[in-house]
């Protein structure tokens, strides 16, 4: 399955978000995360289906202006 | 004199929102935050990458300070990206504070009045606090009262200019029709003397970052910057004299003595 | 930070001169001298009157408060008069210290400049430390210098006048030109950020007078004044940010998420 | 003997400074004098003559900018 | 030098629109138009009344002059009043041109920017050529020029304040920004050398009415104005010098005498 | 209209009185002169130099165009430099017009006032008819009328800067302090609305160099400022109407129609 | 039938906007109308009818800035 | 004789002004004379002599601001 998580290109079998926050180490960070552009909460991730082309953005705290 | 400032249902006592971005170090940062004495830090949400989760450790000494923190949603252009971006943050940061960033043009990084209206009212509708980043537009400003923001936050000049404020006959007319909203300069101020102005025309609060995080020595201008808002405010309590054209002595004339 | 100023062979640490004059009251003025935190006060002489002697519970208030203090000569038009006025000063107040004003025009108060360089040159001669209530005239600096003057007093506006620093530009290349020469803005000021403006500039010291005593609130703009000018002079240590036109993202664009 | 002290006509006999301060009720006050335009010094206030004409200027410390 | 100005399909020549408000005569307002050698005047719809007809009067002397009408939605505060405005304009004065004002703040008469382009819409739509009243807000720029407008009318003040160009750093940017869009100063001019300034910073026309007609002499000021105009926009053509902060000799140092 | 300017027992129409060095080439000098319709140029006198002779070719021009020649003495920073350099150009110009320069400064090129008064009034005393160079300072200027002079040449900025005037401030108060001398604002504009500025003042007369002869169109720059002067002292003779803070309709309120 | 015309309460029997207009002496003036809001076309007025509680708008070329 | 002339070293025998004037290809030239610092009128050039050492100026119109 071909996504693209945070811009870069990324192969995984990951079924759900969880599981793809996992695959990459993030189980534990504190992070937010979108799918296509959407909101996709902390509780939902077990749930959210990962599907092929999917664009998932993972945001950590970052400093800001 | 008890002179504290209610943003939303939040009192602060200090008047200095400051950034975290663009610091030569964490430590430095950490310095000049303390400093400034302010109690509310503004933040972003940025991709997490690799395996040292640079966002991790930053939101550690973030956590550690223990101040409001007020996520932004810089780099949003549309309506659409801001609310996404601001119920990430809600999740991540704990906190319904957002401010409100709809960039309209490259070169000025001004907002986009109608994205940030859209915005702002859906944020609302949402449960937000919706700190909106807008111009000096009244028009646009009660649209944003309408949508529900109960502060507003009218740019100075460009973000990361430090010209101070371009146009300070406008920031004037805001103060004086909106006698009752917390209006707080955000960007373009470069220099404490500017933040004195602003708190001398009766502004609020002030929010900036560049100004402190690119000076020679931040954790001093975090000072300096500190100081002159508390003075610049103190003026405005204290009903500044007006400007007149012709000089006046200060010294007495009468009981001049005649020495010629 | 030591950033103590050395006036003549005299080490302050406040870089706030006050005057004494145009207060509601007596009372008034020693709350806003104190809250100033000055260690320099300005006074006058004038003709002592009637049986109430009124000059001598001045003088009493004033020595309790246990400053420097520094007399003007205020009202003098010719350097005759003001160097009379000034022995009569130094006995009177015994100090060599003298604000010396040889005021040339009725509407501006501005300084006859040379009238002042002769009176100068002769007071220094008679063993005064003289302060010189100038203009931005480079020139005439250069002559005061000359005469021995080792501090310079540039004004910012007219006395009185309140509208800050009218010509930036001279008072600039005025600091560019003697960057070891003890330079105060004295009169004109108006706001506190005119006095942070000032500090920012690379100036030595403030004196003024009109905006604290005719403020609505004279102790407070005291105070406001001298944070203003602690707040002014840290920035210029801290170095501040140049100004830019365009317009430069606080918030890293690195990272950016993609979210439409 | 016709004075000027302080810009007002003033009459007296004094024939110094002091004793024209002492007469004026100024002789404990802290003041500096001048005769015709000229400082005259506390110490040469007794030797200082006083003449018909003179204009005596007599000041106190007094607020200022 | 050939430089006319096309404004939708139309070329002038000159680049000054007048206002006919406000004269203290039809004579003189006559005069003062003839005197601008302006192409163009601007013109309102109000109530016609009573037997004396007014408003038939005034068209009469607006025709005789055989110049170009734009007329205005002066007035309006919402896109439906301006839209049934203009209208009724066009109808009345035989024009699609539309100044278009949808007002949204009575203190500084600002545009209502939300309205406006709303208006700019649905009038290009209906076949109008539009001339926005707008703020010097970028984003709204774009905005109207997507609705269709070919022009557009920033303001430089307040209409009727005669404070010139109050943010000189936002118009600058409005200019650079689009570099081929016809930009017409609109409002807040009230000195012929504000209309040099503007020109000269690549403005194309300006728009304005109180500074000539409630000057003392507003023949005399609209002659004025025209010519300042006209010099403006040669010195933009001309390419002036920098700024410099130094000076610089304009008589040759090489070949000084030596005569001291 | 009959407003001629009288400097000394000389009637002139032009305000205009232009530079003749630092242009690209001669012919284009002789244009932008001929371009301006100025009646006064300035010259300088220096050393000639080697077998070319170019002081004659230059001479031959200027003197072919048939105006009033305003030498100066550039360069010279002592008055008796300036009194011998002003004595030789009478000889070889046949003019006892004078531009007085004492030049006190190197980096702004400001006045001496000092040698300047000394020297105006020698030079006076010579049978010359001086036109200082000199600051705003107004006491400098009462002694400069003292020592003879019937014109008066305050700067605007440092020469050759371009910067417009520095201190309006200062400038309106010279010509409020000093209603019928001829006022000439020589030295500092950059740009023709900056000249359109000064006449709007109150001036009465432009001295400039460096703006045009550095311009891309030297010319065309020329005819630019001539244009602007005109314009601004027609607005001058017009008198503007006064600044406000807030707006006010020139569209007419009464007779608006309900459309909602 | 009472009508506002121009903002001022009116009582008429003209059955169309170009009878009002008559009524009004301002057949031959030129003047644009709306009725109720609604821009009326010069060439629409003899079919336009007016109705009671109307609210008309005749409006006249004006001075303007 | 040494000379300074325009600030340049000359050797001349000229005994007057106006012979230097000459030598230096002058003659007809429209120019101003100063001699060590002091201006030097036309008229006088023929009996203005000319001494070892002297710093002779010799001007000519220019341009100027």
């Amino acid at each position: 399955m071909n996504l693209t998580v945070n811009g870069q290109a990324h192969k995984s079998d990951a079924v759900t978000l969880t599981a793809l926050l996992e695959e990459l180490g993030y189980k534990d960070a504190t992070v937010a995360t979108a799918r296509n552009g959407e909101f996709v909460s902390a509780t939902s991730r077990d749930v959210e289906q990962v599907e092929d082309g999917d664009k998932i953005e993972i945001l950590a705290p970052m400093k800001g202006g | 004199m008890n002179d504290t400032l209610t943003l939303y249902d939040t009192e602060v006592t200090s008047r200095f929102m400051l950034g975290t971005s663009l610091y030569p170090s964490p430590a430095i940062m950490v310095d000049a935050i303390k400093r400034s004495a302010c109690e509310i830090v503004t933040v972003s949400l940025r991709r997490e990458s690799g395996s040292d989760l640079e966002g991790q450790g930053f939101w550690e000494i973030i956590k550690n300070l223990d101040l409001k923190v007020l996520p932004n949603t810089a780099g949003c252009h549309t309506a659409k990206e801001a609310i996404t971006t601001a119920m990430m943050a809600r999740e991540v940061f704990g906190t319904t504070w957002v401010k409100l960033e709809v960039i309209g043009e490259a070169d000025t990084l001004q907002p986009d009045v109608f994205g940030l209206v859209e915005a702002a009212a859906e944020l609302t509708n949402q449960g937000f606090q919706v700190f909106p980043y807008t111009t000096d537009d009244l028009v646009v400003a009660e649209r944003l009262l309408e949508a529900g923001c109960e502060v507003l936050m009218p740019w100075g000049a460009p973000i990361g200019s430090g010209r101070g404020i371009n146009n300070p006959f406008a920031l004037r007319a805001m103060r004086a029709h909106f006698p009752n909203v917390p209006l707080v300069v955000d960007a373009g101020l470069g220099k404490p003397s500017h933040a004195a102005q602003a708190m001398e025309m009766g502004y609020d609060a002030i929010l900036l970052n560049t100004a402190v995080a690119k000076a020679g020595d931040p954790a001093l201008m975090a000072e300096s910057f500190a100081e002159a808002l508390i003075a610049g405010r103190k003026a405005y309590h204290a009903d500044p004299m007006e400007e007149r054209d012709m000089a006046e002595p200060s010294t007495p004339v009468l009981g001049q003595a005649f020495l010629s």
